[in-house]
């Protein structure tokens, strides 16, 4: 997945700089803009004096504009540009909907394929900050919803070091979700490159199989350990891709487990959790021993106390209850 | 012939070049509505009859290198662009061979080789392409370009409006904004949907150049966008231009037309663009009435032969529908 | 669900225009905003002339400007009134979804239930009108993955008639969506009232269940009685709500027929039929005969040519051929 | 005593008490600052000091029927609203008995009884709200009543600011739009965001009267907030106010405030809205050292006393999680 180790550790943050540093080295095209990326360095400091190397135009602060700039990149990127925007918050890109689901996803569509939108968007999601209702949600499944998007969500100090470049590369618009909880992670970037799709498995195991993505892969990763403590052996999918899935991956995994958990941070009604249960259930119907139960964001706007906030967002400990009621062949309806 | 006599020629022929590009227009449309209720075009179909001096002002002064971007209104600005009649007339029908490969229909003509970026049916979402398109530019270089975006006097109230125009005089981008004021979005009038419906006031919000211009008069309108463009060209900036204008037809074939009266479109009508253009080069000798004739005669014979191309154009084959969502293994660079 | 029957037969579009009608009758709180809504009528011709009974006041024309006017409603909402807000289209919600998720669906929460949003938002949804990509789409499914919000989709006319006044009565933000294909449906409206919640059992068998929304719903009548020359015995649910959904009313059905077709015109992949898919298997694993087969819109944006429309969004035939392969216990993996 | 010295001692009184606010406002939240560091208080934590001249300038002239809409910057505006500071800090402790409920947190204050609604962290969202509750007034006839909105010079960027200035201006509502302009949205200072940043001329494209005010110096803020005020009362529409002031701390307790020199910082700090006019008063003879230290003796014990209040308070119980999300039973009409 991410090609040979090196013997560098860094954190998902610096993986994710030097990737847009070097996209900016070795591609003309590429710009990178969005609210406070120059001077503040971004609200996560992942731009952090990217713009002293590369000047104010291809580190580019805009207006509090997010309609505006994402459109702008959208058009920068059919006028011939490799646009990397920048949306600080995911709630803050409901502002820019518009653009990316009747524009960005829409445009090769209706033109008859005459036009591509290489456009990629970045944007941080998750809870975990006590930043409650405007600040913490999970919409990662609502753009996996959309066609004509790819929508990738990096969980390792690898992929956040090398899926910009393969989302540079693809002709087709690319929303990259960056977990706020992942930044500080460390580990080896590798020497890339990485595809944009294809799961990857973290874990090897043959009892059970958890299905997760971003914020959730470190958590499941957490849950298997202790799920091995209590003599069950659990395989670990980190999706990296939401959009397209890698259903073969998932299913392959599945027929030899017989069991499934899909981790996701989002509320579970019509969420990703509700995809990934639906589609391992039909490719592996007949080979489940039990029904496939999904750990999701509890219902609600996520509220500012931190003991709210953990409960209203998977825990290791709910991955742990989930993963042993599927062993013990328990119904765990919502 | 002598210089001058040249210059006299060319100016006469640009003249008249006006007056068929406006009567290309309206006989393709008059056309369309005709075929609309045939039911050979479907879905939403909105006419540009009345407002035709408007393209035809500005559309043919564009280079090759330039961009438009503009709503679905866009027939006209689509044919004037070089997008064959032919080709628009099979998009209407949905017809493989149209310009947007017949996925588009009325709404979304496109066409690559033209710059021609749609046919787009969010009111006001189109601005920020523009000004992306823009950027692009100024990004890379290419001086001198501009891109032409086309909007309705409606889009003005949305939030895109504003977020595109601060973008674009902020980044001093090379866009020349084209606001045709027919006066309605759909049955709502500027006055009861603007606070300050002085459109030029607005631009001076965004410290962008802006004039108003009698849009139905094809030659004011050329002049107005032949000093903007230039102004864009040179890097001066993004301009604001307010066309003046009026559509003779509802707002769609669905429109009952319910929220003015016949009254005011008939006075309307005594302004058309085409007769009214018609008469002055008349009155100017630059024309015959046969000399027009021939034009709507052109125009008819280019109408009717779109018509026929589109009548024996294939359909796209159902096994293709899930093409065109993702680039397939060839588009990737 | 709807009282007693009436001797009256009227279109769905009537219906509504009565129930809208009447909540301005009587309730002075209530007012209606929206593109268009006065003198041209509304797009599709349900407030026509309402204006004239009740002026402009209160049948209130809006610029185009969608974020403005939803915020204005749901803060009219919160300043006492019972605001109907009309959206054309769903494809232009997503200008307004900012209003309606970051607030109209926190306030209450965020506030620690000091406020409520009693705002009642009617949009538009679907295709079948060959108006292509940037008109067509059906949403629904991302605003039921909204926890703070109600989403209801009235599929007949007496739920036309009386919905309305349920979701007025309701302290909560309730969005209602109108399926453009069902606005010439013709049909008892009933005395009502009826309630916001519950599925509705429009036809009853006992082979296998078909659970169906909105636009889907006369589709899935259709495919039933199809089935039924087929010798195949399909009971068909009306969910009316879509958030929250009618668990227990499926889980009945589905306990007896022990198989399921959902249905949705939304695209798949984390879409509202994933969401019933995921539900039934979870509620009812082990009664389950064969996987549920989820029938649901094509991933690509809506083409403009009929055949190719057509082609996008559930057919009967669709629905037939699904609930054929489930009576065949045929598994139909996407 | 006759009149006159009876209303100097009101404007006396009155001067007084608009000192005493800034000082209450600055006390409270030095306080959230070193508690913020203790981590008591977490997420984002968004520090009003230096700008305190606005909200004190403002806000007690509401009535209690007005209604205030504010940002995430918003502790001296629900402070001088008369939300309790015990319920305030409590809030940004994020306990049960926060004025809202604990779920809030510091960029989410609410009270319903004194018609605060919120605490709003989408920059430019809750401007579309305030002409909501201003047509609200409207249709229900309630007629004096006045929505303050409270935004940063960061928000006019946003669509929705433009939305909201004309639904306001179109519709004449009763709403007060302060602008309080600190030169930063986060670190992009307003000339690099805005192509016109003489924000009055933005109001003109709306038709809405708009002044710009010294919003370091209370008096004159209150004597432009009391002449707005007078005239939204009075039915005539809304009136756009910007508020010059600065803010002397960082953005949040996350910005290493790395765009601007420390030198303009001290420059600015030298207008402190609190010490030059608390000199202003000395040099009038309304006050004395002494009377001014009381002021901040009594802020601290104000803000002690909140702080012992939220130590004390309860978190709510985790069961309760999913309340709020929807109204329960006896919150139905
Ligand atoms: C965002 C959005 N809102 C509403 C509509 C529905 N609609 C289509 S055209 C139109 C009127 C637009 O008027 P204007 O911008 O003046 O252009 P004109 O039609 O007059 O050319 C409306 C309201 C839409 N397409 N997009
Ligand atoms: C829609 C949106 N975009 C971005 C942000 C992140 N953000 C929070 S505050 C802020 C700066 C706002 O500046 P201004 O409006 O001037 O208010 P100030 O913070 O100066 O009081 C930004 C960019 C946000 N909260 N909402
Ligand atoms: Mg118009
Ligand atoms: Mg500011």
């Amino acid at each position: 997945m991410s090609g040979e180790l090196t013997d560098r550790e860094i954190t998902y943050r610096e993986a994710m700089r030097e990737a847009l540093q070097e996209a900016l080295t070795t591609d003309d095209r590429v710009f990178i803009m969005g609210e406070d990326v120059a001077d503040y360095g971004g609200t996560y400091a992942v731009t952090k004096s990217l713009y002293t190397e590369f000047g104010r135009d291809r580190v580019r602060n805009t207006p509090l504009s997010e309609s505006g700039f994402v459109g702008a990149g959208i058009g920068a990127a059919l006028g011939g540009m490799r646009p990397i925007v920048e949306i600080m918050t995911v709630n803050f890109s409901l502002l820019a909907l518009d653009q990316i689901v009747n524009t960005a996803a829409t445009f090769r569509h209706m033109s008859g394929g005459q036009v591509s939108i290489p456009v990629v968007i970045r944007v941080t999601t998750g809870a975990g900050r006590q930043l409650a209702a405007q600040h913490s949600h999970s919409l990662e499944g609502w753009y996996a919803h959309v066609p004509g998007l790819k929508v990738v969500a990096p969980a390792s100090v690898a992929d956040a070091r090398w899926m910009l470049a393969a989302a540079l590369d693809d002709p087709d618009p690319v929303i990259i979700f960056e977990h706020t909880g992942l930044y500080n992670l460390r580990g080896d970037p590798g020497t890339g490159p990485v595809s944009l799709e294809g799961a990857a498995v973290r874990r090897e195991g043959g009892d059970v199989t958890i299905v997760a993505s971003a914020g959730m892969v470190p958590k499941a990763l957490d849950a298997a350990d202790e799920l091995a403590e209590a003599g069950i052996d659990a395989e670990v999918i980190d999706l990296r891709s939401l959009r397209p899935l890698d259903r073969p991956a998932i299913r392959r995994s599945v027929e030899r487990t017989g069991r499934a958990v899909v981790v996701d941070e989002g509320w579970r009604s019509v969420g990703l959790s509700a995809e990934l249960a639906a589609t391992i259930t039909e490719d592996c119907f007949y080979c489940l021993d039990a029904p496939v139960a999904r750990v999701a964001g509890v219902e609600v706007p996520i509220p500012y106390p931190k003991h709210l906030e953990d409960a209203s967002i998977p825990q290791v400990a709910d991955i742990v209850a989930a993963a042993t009621n599927v062993m013990e062949g328990v119904t765990v309806g919502g | 012939m002598n210089e001058r006599s040249h210059m006299n020629t060319d100016i006469r022929d640009a003249r008249i070049g006006l007056l068929g590009d406006m009567i290309r227009i309206r006989v393709l449309e008059e056309r369309c509505a005709e075929l609309y209720g045939q039911m050979k075009i479907r879905g939403f179909l909105h006419l540009y009859i009345g407002q035709e001096a408007v393209a035809a002002g500005i559309v043919p002064q564009l280079e090759p290198d330039d961009a438009v971007v503009a709503t679905y209104r866009e027939h006209g600005h689509a044919l004037l662009r070089g997008v064959s009649a032919a080709s628009i007339m099979a998009e209407m029908y949905g017809k493989a061979t149209g310009c947007s490969g017949g996925r588009g229909g009325s709404m979304h003509l496109f066409c690559a080789e033209r710059r021609f970026y749609g046919g787009n049916a969010i009111v006001g979402g189109h601005l920020p392409l523009a000004a992306g398109l823009g950027l692009a530019d100024v990004l890379a270089d290419r001086r001198g370009r501009v891109t032409a975006c086309f909007f309705g006097e409606g889009a003005v109230a949305e939030g895109e409006f504003h977020e595109a125009m601060n973008l674009a005089a902020l980044w001093n981008l090379p866009v020349l904004f084209c606001c045709e004021n027919n006066t309605y979005a759909m049955g709502t009038s500027l006055r009861s949907s603007e606070s300050q419906t002085d459109l030029a006031l607005k631009a001076a919000g965004y410290e962008m150049p802006a004039w108003a211009v009698d849009g139905m008069d094809v030659e004011a309108v050329r002049d107005a966008a032949g000093r903007a463009l230039a102004t864009v060209r040179a890097g001066g900036g993004p301009v604001f231009l307010e066309l003046r204008t009026y559509r003779f037809r509802a707002h769609s074939m669905f429109d009952p037309d319910l929220y003015r009266d016949a009254e005011e479109v008939e006075r309307m009508k005594e302004r058309d663009p085409i007769a009214t253009f018609a008469a002055r080069l008349v009155a100017d000798g630059v024309v015959d009435d046969p000399a027009v004739e021939a034009l709507w005669a052109a125009a008819r014979d280019e109408t009717e032969a779109a018509v026929a191309f589109a009548e024996a154009a294939p359909f796209e084959p159902v096994e293709d529908l899930t093409r065109h969502v993702l680039a397939e293994p060839e588009d990737h660079r």
